[in-house]
């Protein structure tokens, strides 16, 4: 047989926040994308005395899953899960299923299963609203380079096909190149990029983190218009000093404190929303207001 | 008079030789215990049946490889490239099964693939004269590069993988209330224990390890067997990716990065020399344990994740010291 | 200037090694330490020169007592250790060799290899050797290795020199010119404490001997008050005879050729044969290239060309496990290189080359395996606590015969031995020689490796010498054979 | 006549054994020579004077980590905390200087804490008898996780450090047209060439990875030569890690991460052996030029990331394989 024998299905009941124990399993904690979000969480669970327990995945769908097994074992009153990646996280949200404790999603969803809510913003949407900003700024048929994250991310995929979609017969793409949404490697990619290709005019950044690498790496070139992803606090900054033209912004730590609201309202009964948008904003530099 | 004592005197050091060998392999089972206590003091529900058993599921991707590797360190050698052949094998099984190729013959498959990445390993080293360190280093980048050139960085998933029995019974599955990736890490525990300890094969893979030049005066074919060892490594390693994929009903391209340092720590917390030519599996086997405990525990008793890796590398470092005896 | 040591004591665990040992070495003499394998004189050294510390007693230094924290304060003094292993380092240059961890510095702190090399040349002069000084000294030969050794404790202005079996891979020229610089040293006021298994040696060479059984000094003596029979006795408790046994030679049919056998480098154009029941006896001077030859013969090494038969037929070995297949055995030169695995017990180390006689089912016979070792064990009188104990704890002595019952476990017909009695001791060298006795009255073709001439021409049927990878001659081993004519042949000299 | 006849025959071996071992030490230089002709053959703006200044920075961090690597693997030992300390230090550093320490204070404070952070490393292998590599493992967690709690895992960037002229200049300036973190990187090159080659602690560090035992016997000071060389890399790393933090304005605390990797395959490909005892720095020079130039070249050519990963291997294992000299 498939399902465990020893476990036991829970019946669904009202609970006040107070006696709430919420589980929490973060991709990772090695980006302040991600720290944002356990803000978020902590803040509004705090605020209300919930009990939050709180993993970091370290980027890996094995360890992910093992905590979220963890997770279940310790009787969690509810998952808020920002998967590693959508499809492994499948048989965890199944396994939440059986033990009936309701799942969401922050972030990325997950492909199997049934999830109560989806707390993200949408990346292909955002994907779009960089290019559409890049051709306003920079004109028709400009060169421009683009950093991809983590292979196989789904946020890789989504802004990249968003991005490319928009920029399709607007923009020349001349070079793609990963940095693992890392600014060590944003920094030496660029560099090399700027070699490869002098003549670029814009660069797009599919998180800030990688955006802020090439920051440094182009600074003899300032005119070249860096748009990055994320809107983290070193992005913003570095939008407002004009090193950056733009950024996408998305509200991570909002996205936290809209999960733990979906909680506290299934457990009173009220009706969730299996699609929470966090918003998306454009944050531009001055000179492209 | 004289003859009676010495001889005396000789079985008892004998006997004690035996006894503080033993309690030296008992070791890591000590620790193991220790740290069991101490969970279990800190939360309760460590004990249940229902945890012991997800424990040891976790626990069995590592243990699997883990395996492997005890014959590859016991050799001397290091096969750093574990992970990288059990992402490229899952990613290739995922591939078979989701284009049509029965799960089962899929999953052979690329245990079989294993095998041969760890041939090429094997051999690069044996043949070629390479360190196992920057051999395996080198096969790790190729590996992984291979798997996100096949995937094209995109994890593989299919509905058949979803439907599949056979698929999701390897490692979601029960067998006599037993986790099916429990059975499978106990299997492959015994066939390897036997294959080590009641084997000549493992007579040899020790040998080597001990003294490779002497090894080879004494009519062993070392580079033949060194080869099989690191084929091991590469079945091992696509058997834990077998069950990962069926765990995580897909395959990703970047499955098992760092696995090889968990693998590594596993042999090692069990009381097999990094110098080769002394150590068990059994050692291993509880080494898995051990990190096992520690993962499921910290998460259990609730230590923040950033305190997690540092409780983690000071028991690595206090269970290493403990067993002091090993060096190199 | 004069050592004393008065009551030391030393125990490894339960172990004990010394027991309230006297030791006392007079100004400008050679005074000799003797002893079986095990007996305690290297430990004894170690705790001279604070390698090791004593658990009880005391060390005099001209009378005063002293306590060295290490071999460099040792060297301080004026003490100098020619070490039984050798402690030198395979990758470095011969310089680098020679001056490690007293490398003379320039003003500015960084070494100064040019006067340094001015100095090795000038101890090179008075030694008459020469080796490139940027050669990596691993690729020297033992002997030559044992010579650069000698430099080094040369250059220290040693007051005390202790030698722990130099000449062990020494040949008798290079022994014959250690031996001048020895007495040349003394007579400018250096001591020397010179510990061989070779009494020849030891009676043309030291002043007094002090002899060492099972922890305990048993005897000291002047040289000349004293003979080789005697000490012979004291050493190993009982008279054991004549030194080599008298031989008995029943030759059969051939059962190893070799023809025009060739390397790339060390030989050339080797042929020659071995019969059942026959001792070959191979002679020639360090780097002469037996060993080499023989590693090719087993499989160790290649061979550029030339063919090895086998009761006639030809056989290819490409490596030691075919040559194993084909009924030879091969005691290495060097026992805890490529003889031993020394962490293993001595059971593991024996079945090595058997393991596949030792199967069931596919499974190892625990039953058969410890008869199998027993057997061995109580045949060849190997001393230990059990075949549990790890080798690396056995005496030197102990160590060589596991190496044979390997061989002789294996069922060898043919047994290739290199340097089999180096660094073993009277007693049990004597046991090595009955053994290969033993084995050649039943059949077995030994093809025996050695530097040390007396045994080359006692034990051998017949002596092949070589001489810079050429085989001069092989000479019927009779009552008329000297020990120069072996040496004319390995200098280049004329065929007899 | 004989005698004489023997010397000639040996110093003629002797100057054929130098020749090819000159011969085999240019090994690397000549894979480095290679490359460069390959990659200039497939984009002529390789040898830019510009983009070899920026190859050169793009070296420097990989490089200072990999001569204090050398230093180790000389001794047979390995130190994967390289990248955990080059992180933990930066971290410091930057707080330092956020919270208001002067810039070059704030560095050095942070070097000697490599420094420490190295002893620590050293006294466990030493004093503890712990392997290099399992020690080092323990630490690299551990150090990475002290990292994560004093960042709380979030970048410290600040003002201050965007403004100051020195903290700028260490990544970012030039000095006679040739960047900092290069001349920095020269600089360090000099320094630990003649502490390996001209002075009485090389000689002590290559003893010691050729033949522990007999170090000991000849008198060297062996725990405490081992320590300083662990120090060494601790210092090395945190080093990097100014310059890195220079480079990007802001301290990460996953900075580092997998860098012990690519010091690693600097030194091997620079042909020191893992064994210990054999190799020289200046190869590692080479080693890392080599991995840079592939990473750069790459990226020039505008080879797709997953072959990227699969080139890079191939590579390594050519390298490895041609000199084939070194084992274990
Ligand atoms: N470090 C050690 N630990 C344990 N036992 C030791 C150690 N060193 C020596 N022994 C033991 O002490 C005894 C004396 O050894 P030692 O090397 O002094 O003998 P020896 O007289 O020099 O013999 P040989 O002629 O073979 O060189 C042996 O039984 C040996 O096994
Ligand atoms: N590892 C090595 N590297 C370089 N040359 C070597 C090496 N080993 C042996 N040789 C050389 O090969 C030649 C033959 O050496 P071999 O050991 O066969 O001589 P041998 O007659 O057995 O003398 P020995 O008494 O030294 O064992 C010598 O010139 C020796 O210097
Ligand atoms: O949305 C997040 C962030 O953009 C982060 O920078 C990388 O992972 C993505 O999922
Ligand atoms: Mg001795
Ligand atoms: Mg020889």
């Amino acid at each position: 047989s498939i399902t465990n024998p020893f476990q036991v299905n829970r019946l669904q009941e009202r609970k006040k926040p107070g006696d709430l124990k919420i589980g929490v399993s973060l991709s990772t904690l090695n980006n302040p994308f991600f720290i944002s979000i356990k803000d978020g969480v902590n803040e509004a669970a705090k605020k209300e005395g919930t009990d939050v327990q709180l993993y970091d995945g370290q980027n890996s769908t094995n360890k992910q899953n093992n905590d979220v097994e963890d997770l279940i074992q310790k009787k969690v009153d509810v998952l808020i899960i920002n998967p590693v990646d959508s499809s492994a996280i499948t048989p965890e949200v199944k396994s939440a299923n059986e033990a009936g404790i309701p799942v969401i999603t922050i972030d990325r969803s997950s492909e199997g299963g049934k999830v109560l809510s989806l707390v993200a913003s949408d990346s292909r949407e955002g994907g779009k609203m960089a290019a559409t900003f890049m051709i306003d700024a920079l004109g028709q048929n400009a060169k421009i380079a683009q950093l991809q994250g983590t292979p196989g991310a789904s946020a890789t995929r989504e802004r990249g096909a968003g991005f490319d979609e928009t920029a399709e017969g607007h923009l020349n793409i001349v070079t793609k190149q990963t940095a693992n949404f890392d600014r060590t490697q944003g920094l030496n990619t660029s560099e090399n990029i700027a070699q490869a290709h002098p003549d670029i005019k814009g660069l797009f950044s599919q998180n800030d983190e990688m955006a802020l690498g090439a920051v440094q790496a182009l600074k003899s070139q300032e005119d070249i218009v860096i748009v990055g992803f994320d809107g983290s606090e070193d992005g913003i900054n570095a939008v407002r000093r004009g090193q950056m033209a733009a950024t996408v912004a998305q509200k991570p730590k909002e996205m936290g404190k809209l999960a733990v609201q979906a909680t506290y309202d299934y457990f009173q009964g009220k009706k969730v929303s299996p699609n929470i948008k966090s918003p998306l904003e454009l944050v531009v530099a001055d000179k492209y207001k | 008079m004289t003859r009676a004592k010495v001889e005396q005197k000789s079985s008892e050091s004998v006997n004690q030789k035996k006894f503080f060998s033993q309690l030296a392999g008992l070791g890591p089972v000590l620790a193991l215990v220790v740290l069991v206590i101490i969970t279990t003091m800190m939360n309760s529900s460590f004990l249940d049946v229902n945890n012991l058993l997800n424990l040891l599921r976790q626990v069995s991707i590592n243990g699997l490889i883990a395996f492997g590797m005890t014959f590859v360190i016991l050799t001397g050698g290091i096969d750093l490239s574990v992970g990288a052949m059990l992402a490229l094998t899952s990613a290739l099984t995922a591939m078979m099964i989701t284009s049509g190729v029965p799960t089962l013959l899929a999953m052979l498959i690329g245990i079989l693939i294993g095998g041969v990445l760890g041939g090429i390993n094997g051999l690069i080293i044996t043949k070629g004269g390479a360190a196992p360190f920057i051999a395996s280093l080198a096969t790790m980048t190729i590996f992984r590069g291979a798997t996100y050139v096949f995937t094209d960085g995109n994890p593989i998933t299919g509905k058949v993988m979803n439907d599949s029995f056979a698929f999701q019974f390897i490692g979601r599955g029960y067998f006599f209330g037993i986790p099916v990736p429990v059975i499978i890490m106990i299997v492959a525990f015994i066939i390897l224990y036997i294959l080590l300890h009641k084997m000549t094969f493992g007579r040899k893979t020790y040998a080597l390890g001990g003294n490779e030049k002497a090894a080879f005066v004494s009519g062993i074919k070392v580079k033949m067997t060194k080869t099989w060892i690191y084929v091991i490594s590469g079945i091992m390693s696509s058997a834990a990716g077998m069950v990962l994929i069926s765990r995580l009903s897909s395959a990703q391209p970047d499955a098992g990065t760092g696995f090889e340092m968990d693998a590594i720590a596993a042999v090692v917390l069990g009381g097999t020399s990094l110098a080769g030519g002394r150590g068990r599996i059994f050692g291993t086997f509880i080494g898995a344990l051990i990190i096992g405990t520690l993962n499921n525990g910290m998460n259990l008793i609730g230590i923040s994740s950033f305190y997690q890796q540092i409780v983690k590398g000071i028991v690595i470092i206090i269970a290493v010291l403990l067993d002091r005896r090993k060096s190199a | 200037m004069k050592v004393d040591m008065i009551g030391i004591s030393k125990s490894f665990g339960k172990n004990h090694v010394l027991r309230d040992v006297d030791f006392h070495l007079k100004d400008a003499e050679v005074h000799a330490l003797m002893g079986e394998n095990g007996a305690g004189k290297s430990t004894l050294m170690n705790i001279m020169t604070g390698l090791l510390s004593a658990n009880d007693g005391d060390i005099l230094v001209d009378g005063q007592q002293v306590h060295f924290n290490g071999p460099k304060e040792a060297e301080e003094a004026g003490i100098s250790f020619i070490h039984q292993e050798m402690n030198n380092f395979g990758e470095m240059s011969v310089l680098e060799n020679l001056f490690l961890n007293k490398e003379i510095k320039n003003k500015f702190g960084l070494v100064d290899d040019y006067t340094m090399r001015q100095q090795a040349n000038r101890i090179f002069k008075t030694l008459h050797i020469n080796y490139d000084l940027d050669r990596p000294i691993g690729e020297l030969s033992i002997g030559s290795q044992q010579m650069i050794e000698i430099s080094k404790a040369m250059m220290t202005d040693a007051k005390v020199i202790i030698m722990d079996e130099p000449t062990a891979a020494l040949t008798s020229s290079e022994i014959r010119s250690l031996f001048e610089i020895v007495r040349h040293l003394k007579k400018q006021g250096v001591s020397f404490i010179y510990i061989s298994h070779r009494i020849e040696e030891i009676m043309q060479i030291a002043d007094r001997i002090t002899v060492m059984r099972d922890g305990h000094t048993v005897d000291e003596s002047f040289i000349s008050d004293t003979s080789v029979e005697q000490i012979v006795t004291k050493m190993v408790g009982r008279d054991i005879g004549d030194f080599f046994p008298t031989r008995q030679v029943h030759v059969g049919k051939t059962v190893l050729s070799v023809s025009n056998l060739n390397s790339k480098n060390t030989f050339h154009d080797i042929s020659f044969s071995v019969q059942e029941g026959e001792i070959l006896g191979f002679s020639g001077l360090m780097g002469s290239g037996r060993t080499e030859i023989m590693r090719a013969i087993f499989g160790v090494d290649a061979k550029t060309s030339g063919d090895v038969s086998i009761d006639g037929k030809i056989v290819q070995i490409k490596e030691p496990s075919q040559a194993i297949k084909q009924g030879i055995g091969f005691v290495t030169e060097n026992r805890k290189d490529e003889g031993l695995i020394l962490d293993f017990s001595v059971a593991e180390n024996i079945i090595l080359p058997s393991l596949n006689d030792l199967v069931k089912h596919h499974i190892l016979d625990e039953k058969t395996k410890v008869d199998f070792v027993d057997l061995l064990i109580q045949r060849l009188t190997v001393k230990t606590d059990g075949q549990n104990i790890s080798v690396g704890s056995l005496s030197g002595g102990n160590q060589q015969k596991t190496v044979l019952a390997k061989w002789i476990g294996a069922g060898s017909k043919i047994l290739i031995l290199d340097e089999p009695t180096r660094g073993v001791d009277v007693g049990a060298k004597r046991e090595i020689y009955n053994l290969m006795n033993e084995l050649t009255d039943r059949g077995v073709a030994i093809i025996m490796v050695s530097s040390d001439l007396p045994e080359v021409l006692a034990m051998s049927d017949r002596i092949a010498v070589m001489y810079e990878g050429t085989l001069m001659a092989i000479v019927d081993s009779d009552d008329k054979l000297t020990e120069a004519d072996i040496m004319t042949l390995a200098t280049g000299g004329k065929k007899l």
